[in-house]
């Protein structure tokens, strides 16, 4: 489903940035990259903001920009939280999250004020008038609940909840992931949390000086040891299961995939649901022998594919579990030696730990 | 002599208050859009136009007067206009004080809002841009409101330079009672004619009058304060 | 006092004076080759209030004579208040021969606007408003009446074509700028006060005997023959 | 009669830029901290304090110009405190005319500057604070920096109204020529002397001048748009 | 060594600050809440940009505000990362930078602008001119450098990373952990991300609604179960230990204490300087024989202590590790049957992953 195709050429004193990607016309589509890589010079092209010459965007069948066009910002059915709130300092909070909506056409509201409200804890806000006097947090949530209320049809988000809390974070995820899923709003959305980008997005796009280094999708991407995602703390890959069963008196859930299974805390999704799970790497060991009597509960069956050096301690094991997927293992380069791990050899993995996507 | 305020006075005082009330409101009509204009294009002969708005107040009120008069007149092209479009001859006519002193006070309303269409970020327009609003929306709904201190100075200064204003209007009006006799005018009559004790009962109505205005102005103004 | 100091002379005087005076100036340069001589021409009213308030002119030449008057009497002058002409007004226009009108004619409904000095305050405007009434058709033409700040003023409104006709003073009739363009004819001075003008030696110019001289210097034939020329009749005349 | 401009025109327009600079260096002066005290105080008064300062526009500038040689003459209170200092007198004088166009011109000067310190967000004086600056160090390295185009606008409308204005310095000055005698009372001269070849040369030469300062001033002054 | 002490009160409608905390004077304490509780405005009043009435603030020996005494803020020896850049706009990125710095007697110096460069990787963007065309990490980086230039007694630091990618973000950690060891720079840190606050901080403040609900050392307060803390993923427990022996080859050191050891990356560090090692407990599970063949390699001896329950479906372990220190450990319940765990079992710790802090 490739709907959007964005092509930009842009120089700034000593940063170009130079992209030509296709990317999916639904979901989240994460853009990760270093500070100064060129994430918001890119969300500026999409949305109109920069004029890129001989930039070309199409989003479906719509052209938005190419060599003739140029539909400005305001004609683009596009919603932007910017990386600072921006709220108006004019406006009061209610006018603030209204003044996208009043100037969409009732029939094309997709996205309620109420439901905003709710969703990003405004209520409390709402009779204040002074914007100014608001919390950073606060700020954040209505910059994200007044781009929502334009009903978009491409939604980007440049950081939004990096004034977050955990908790609130929490909160909005749900919301964004419904959006996205019953709104059939394509998200782009640039995060430097990695944990965020594996929880929301289903796509990834890496950017490094202003140019695309991958483009795919998220397990694909996440996967490869090649990338410079591979080397953070937070780095894993995804495992693709179906619901198998709960365990009702551990409040457990089975995942079954070819390769094995892994349990985590009790889902409530009906058996033969398609889940997506995160396993990180640093929370995948291996052993040689099938461990017994370990507090580990998801031990799986693995072939170590590809060995690589990761810093001067640790190395990264890329390990095939069966049906075509993939786990990232990190442990010390010792224990490797100690082991005597090979690429090829047949080993245990043991997950401490799994997170759910979707 | 009489010691308050004469007929003739007042006649004075409410003509100044329509000819600067109107002409107020032709300076933000005509000033906005041309600051707006100022404060955002990146044309190269826009410091040519700034310039050429600022200059009417290097040359003394008397001379713009007799220039405009000259201009205004029936072989002046401004005259040839006016006669060619069935309005007359504008000089000795209200609406000849008003087009005199627009030209003059123009500088002063658009300086100011100039300023405070500058001081918008680029930032807030684009945001108002992402969220479906024209350019011309995004000016009424975001620049607008935004420069009102601005707006306020250039109203300020455009009312109380019109209201003090003499020597374009005494040019251009010919001092014609209830039609271009000015308060501004008029004192100036009484100063000449040494008519003090009037000549201080009108300023001081003037004075007054404009005091309590700004007071209320300046104490109930939305302030421009930035957090 | 320095002699030096007394080379130096400035002479505040009534706008309508300057054609006049500008040449009578010269005339005298050529008697005082050292002097130093600045003519200041202005509103009559403006330099009486200066000079109570220590303006540093030595002769004060003013088109009414009411003002020197006053200030002799509140102690600002060192000479006895002398009378250097009289004033005399005139119909003038540029479009229509002038010279063949008397005040009756500008009832006619094709003169819009009629020109006159503001007679609240200028003497030519006040002696303008008198002969109007004694001709009888002040009541017919005060609709049609704009008001210049001075006669110099009352002149461009005739001249820029805005008004059709003005009353002004004889002495701006016959100036350079003038004299080429349109006719004038003298309004009879029975129909108005005397146009009395009058100059004093001021309290600053006291001690300056350039100031004496050229007061002096006034009753001279030739400056006499200059202010003839420019229209003002002379006091001796009057009688 | 010359058609060019005179030694005496010439020596007009260099008194009008000595007067012009002199001017807008002291409502500078005056002025910034002035409109720095309006912009930030919470003063009640404040409101009251803005208005007196925008009040002499309000007044035609020949009566105020009459007012202050009253004020300034031997008798007024303004004359009695200068000889008291053993200045002497003002009127007829340079120093005058400097004190006359400071306060007529005040509010050209301080109105832009207000709305250029009121328009410094808060936060970003908090910041200096917060890297040790005090409240003076603050003002000058980040309030005045931030508020140039305000200080420019300022400047211009100061500038150019002391140049073109006439009917204070006439009434003060005395017109007397290498003192106070200014273009624009030259000018005037030439009108009222229907002198027109020299009024136009003149003129032409000060519109000339003042829009070759204004326009390198426009074209080169560091806009004030903020990203 | 309590040696700051603030006590404030301040009201604005609907919110009210009240708090009177006592803080270390040295190290980093965390502020930890959630949107709109007021961690803000505290520092705010700490700084003295908020004029709170009959607030009471020492530092050291010094009063900077009380009854009767307010030092302005420019008199507080204190460094401000404002939670946006808020970098001057008139002033190049250099001049930025030195701005506070060139207002410091050139004695009382103690950080450098070089350092700075260097660290927060500035070189490039030095000869920037107009910081409002700089992207959101890079401004944040200057508006941190600006702060540590000043060099202050007091750091506060409002969610200064959280426009950073984690690898600049990797690079500032140590370099903020040496200056407040080596400068002895006491930093009150806001944050949300409780792993950037563990990572960090000595010590925790815990705010909601404008008032303290927890006040204490780091490991202390996240292994109290009654605080909000306690069900986030990051609960843990901190281990002393003694800098043992570096393994060159594989470049690890090992820690000993008197329960065992435990390997981690290499670290300068002289044999015998005492460390102090942040174990979560999701990193730690437990086995009932001694682990062979698994590339877990911190494998402890432990006795339970205590077993508690965290939510449904996990509970945590309090494991004694001997001289008196403790671990902490949460595993599925399921587990805790399986193995047939209770309190006073001999069991062995795995600990997958190490952090230390000092
Ligand atoms: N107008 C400009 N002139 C010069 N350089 C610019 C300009 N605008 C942006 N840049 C540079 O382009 C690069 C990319 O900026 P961009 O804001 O897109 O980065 P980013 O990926 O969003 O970074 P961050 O995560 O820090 O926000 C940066 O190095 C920035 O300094
Ligand atoms: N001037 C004010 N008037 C009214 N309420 C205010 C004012 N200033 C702050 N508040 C409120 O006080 C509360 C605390 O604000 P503060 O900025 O300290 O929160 P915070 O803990 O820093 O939150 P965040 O993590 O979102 O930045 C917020 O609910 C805010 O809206
Ligand atoms: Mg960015
Ligand atoms: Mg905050």
């Amino acid at each position: 489903m490739t709907a959007i195709h964005a092509r930009f050429k842009l120089d700034y004193p000593g940063f170009t940035l130079d992209v030509d990607i296709k990317l999916p016309g639904s979901g989240v589509t994460a853009l990760f990259g270093p500070s100064g890589s060129g994430k918001t010079t890119l969300l500026r092209c999409i949305a109109g903001l920069e004029h890129a010459e001989g930039g070309l965007l199409r989003m479906n069948d719509q052209v938005w920009q190419d060599g003739e066009k140029f539909l400005p910002t305001h004609a683009r059915s596009l919603g932007y939280v910017f990386q600072e709130a921006g709220l108006f300092p004019h406006l009061s909070v209610r006018r603030n999250l209204e003044y996208g909506l009043i100037r969409i056409v009732p029939d094309k509201r997709k996205v309620q004020l109420e439901q905003v409200v709710e969703l990003l804890g405004l209520s409390k806000l709402m009779a204040r008038t002074d914007p100014t006097s608001l919390s950073g947090g606060e700020r954040q949530r209505i910059a994200i609940g007044r781009a929502l209320l334009t009903s978009p049809n491409l939604l980007l988000m440049d950081e939004p909840l990096s004034a977050l809390d955990a908790a609130s974070k929490q909160e909005i995820f749900p919301y964004l992931e419904r959006l996205h899923r019953e709104l059939e709003i394509p998200v782009l959305y640039v995060s430097h949390a990695l944990d965020e980008v594996a929880r929301l997005a289903d796509h990834l796009v890496l950017l490094e000086q202003g140019r695309v280094i991958a483009n795919g999708t998220l397990g694909e991407t996440l996967s490869r040891l090649d990338l410079p995602t591979a080397h953070l703390d937070d780095a894993g890959a995804v495992i693709e299961a179906k619901v198998a069963m709960h365990d009702e008196a551990y409040s457990l859930t089975r995942l079954d995939f070819s390769g094995g299974s892994l349990w985590v805390s009790k889902i409530e999704r009906a058996a033969g649901t398609l889940m997506r799970a995160r396993v990180l790497a640093r929370d995948v060991s291996v052993a040689i022998a099938a461990p017994h009597g370990s507090s580990i509960t998801n031990i799986v069956a693995a072939r170590i594919v590809e060995i690589r050096d990761e810093g001067r301690d640790r190395v990264s094991l890329r390990l095939a579990v069966g049906g075509g997927q993939t786990l990232l293992s990190r442990i010390t380069r010792r224990s490797r030696d100690q082991l005597g791990l090979v690429a090829g050899m047949e080993v245990y993995a043991q997950v401490k730990s799994v997170a759910l996507i979707a | 002599m009489d010691s308050t305020i004469s007929p003739a006075d007042l006649a004075a005082i409410w003509l100044t208050i329509k000819l600067a009330t109107v002409v107020t409101a032709i300076l933000l009509l005509v000033g906005t859009p041309l600051a707006w204009w100022l404060a955002r294009t990146r044309c190269w002969w826009k410091g040519a136009v700034g310039a050429v708005v600022a200059l009417p107040i290097v040359l003394p009120p008397t001379v713009i007067g007799f220039y405009l008069l000259v201009a205004m007149g029936p072989h002046g092209p401004l005259g040839q206009l006016t006669q060619t479009l069935g309005i007359g001859l504008l000089p000795f006519t209200f609406a000849g004080l008003v087009v005199a002193s627009v030209i003059y006070s123009l500088p002063f309303v658009v300086q100011p809002l100039q300023n405070a269409f500058e001081a918008i970020p680029e930032r807030t327009l684009e945001i108002a841009s992402t969220l479906r609003a024209s350019a011309l929306d995004t000016f009424f709904s975001v620049a607008l409101p935004l420069a009102k201190p601005g707006l306020f100075t250039a109203s300020v200064l455009g009312f109380a330079h019109t209201v003090g204003e003499f020597g374009v209007v005494l040019m251009i009006g010919g001092n014609i009672p209830d039609q271009t006799r000015v308060a501004s005018v008029q004192i100036y009559d009484h100063v000449q004619a040494m008519e003090y004790t009037q000549a201080h009962w009108l300023s001081a109505a003037l004075l007054l009058f404009s005091f309590a205005v700004l007071l209320l102005l300046y104490t109930f103004h939305p302030t421009g304060k930035r957090k | 006092q320095t002699a030096q100091a007394d080379e130096k002379l400035t002479i505040a005087a009534a706008a309508d004076l300057k054609f006049a005076l500008d040449q009578i100036v010269v005339l005298f340069k050529s008697t005082h080759p050292a002097a130093q001589i600045e003519a200041i021409y202005g509103s009559s009213g403006n330099f009486s209030t200066q000079l109570r308030q220590g303006a540093p002119y030595d002769l004060y030449f003013s088109a009414d004579i009411a003002y020197p008057r006053a200030l002799k009497e509140e102690g600002f002058a060192a000479s006895e208040v002398q009378t250097y002409g009289m004033g005399r007004i005139v119909l003038w226009s540029l479009t229509r021969d002038a010279s063949k009108m008397t005040l009756a004619d500008l009832t006619d409904p094709s003169i819009q606007k009629i020109a006159i000095a503001n007679p609240q305050h200028a003497p030519y405007g006040k002696r303008a408003e008198e002969a109007l009434r004694a001709s009888g058709v002040w009541e017919k033409v005060e609709s049609k009446l704009v008001y210049g700040e001075n006669i110099a003023q009352t002149a461009q409104y005739v001249q820029s074509g805005n008004a059709q006709i003005g009353i002004i003073a004889l002495s701006l009739a016959l100036s350079p700028e003038l004299a080429q363009q349109g006719g004038y004819a003298l309004i009879p001075d029975k129909l108005h006060q005397p146009l009395e003008q009058g100059f004093i030696i001021t309290k600053h110019g006291a001690d300056n005997t350039l100031a004496h001289e050229f007061a002096g210097f006034i009753t001279d034939k030739q400056t006499k023959a200059i202010m003839t020329r420019y229209g003002f009749v002379l006091p001796d005349a009057v009688k």
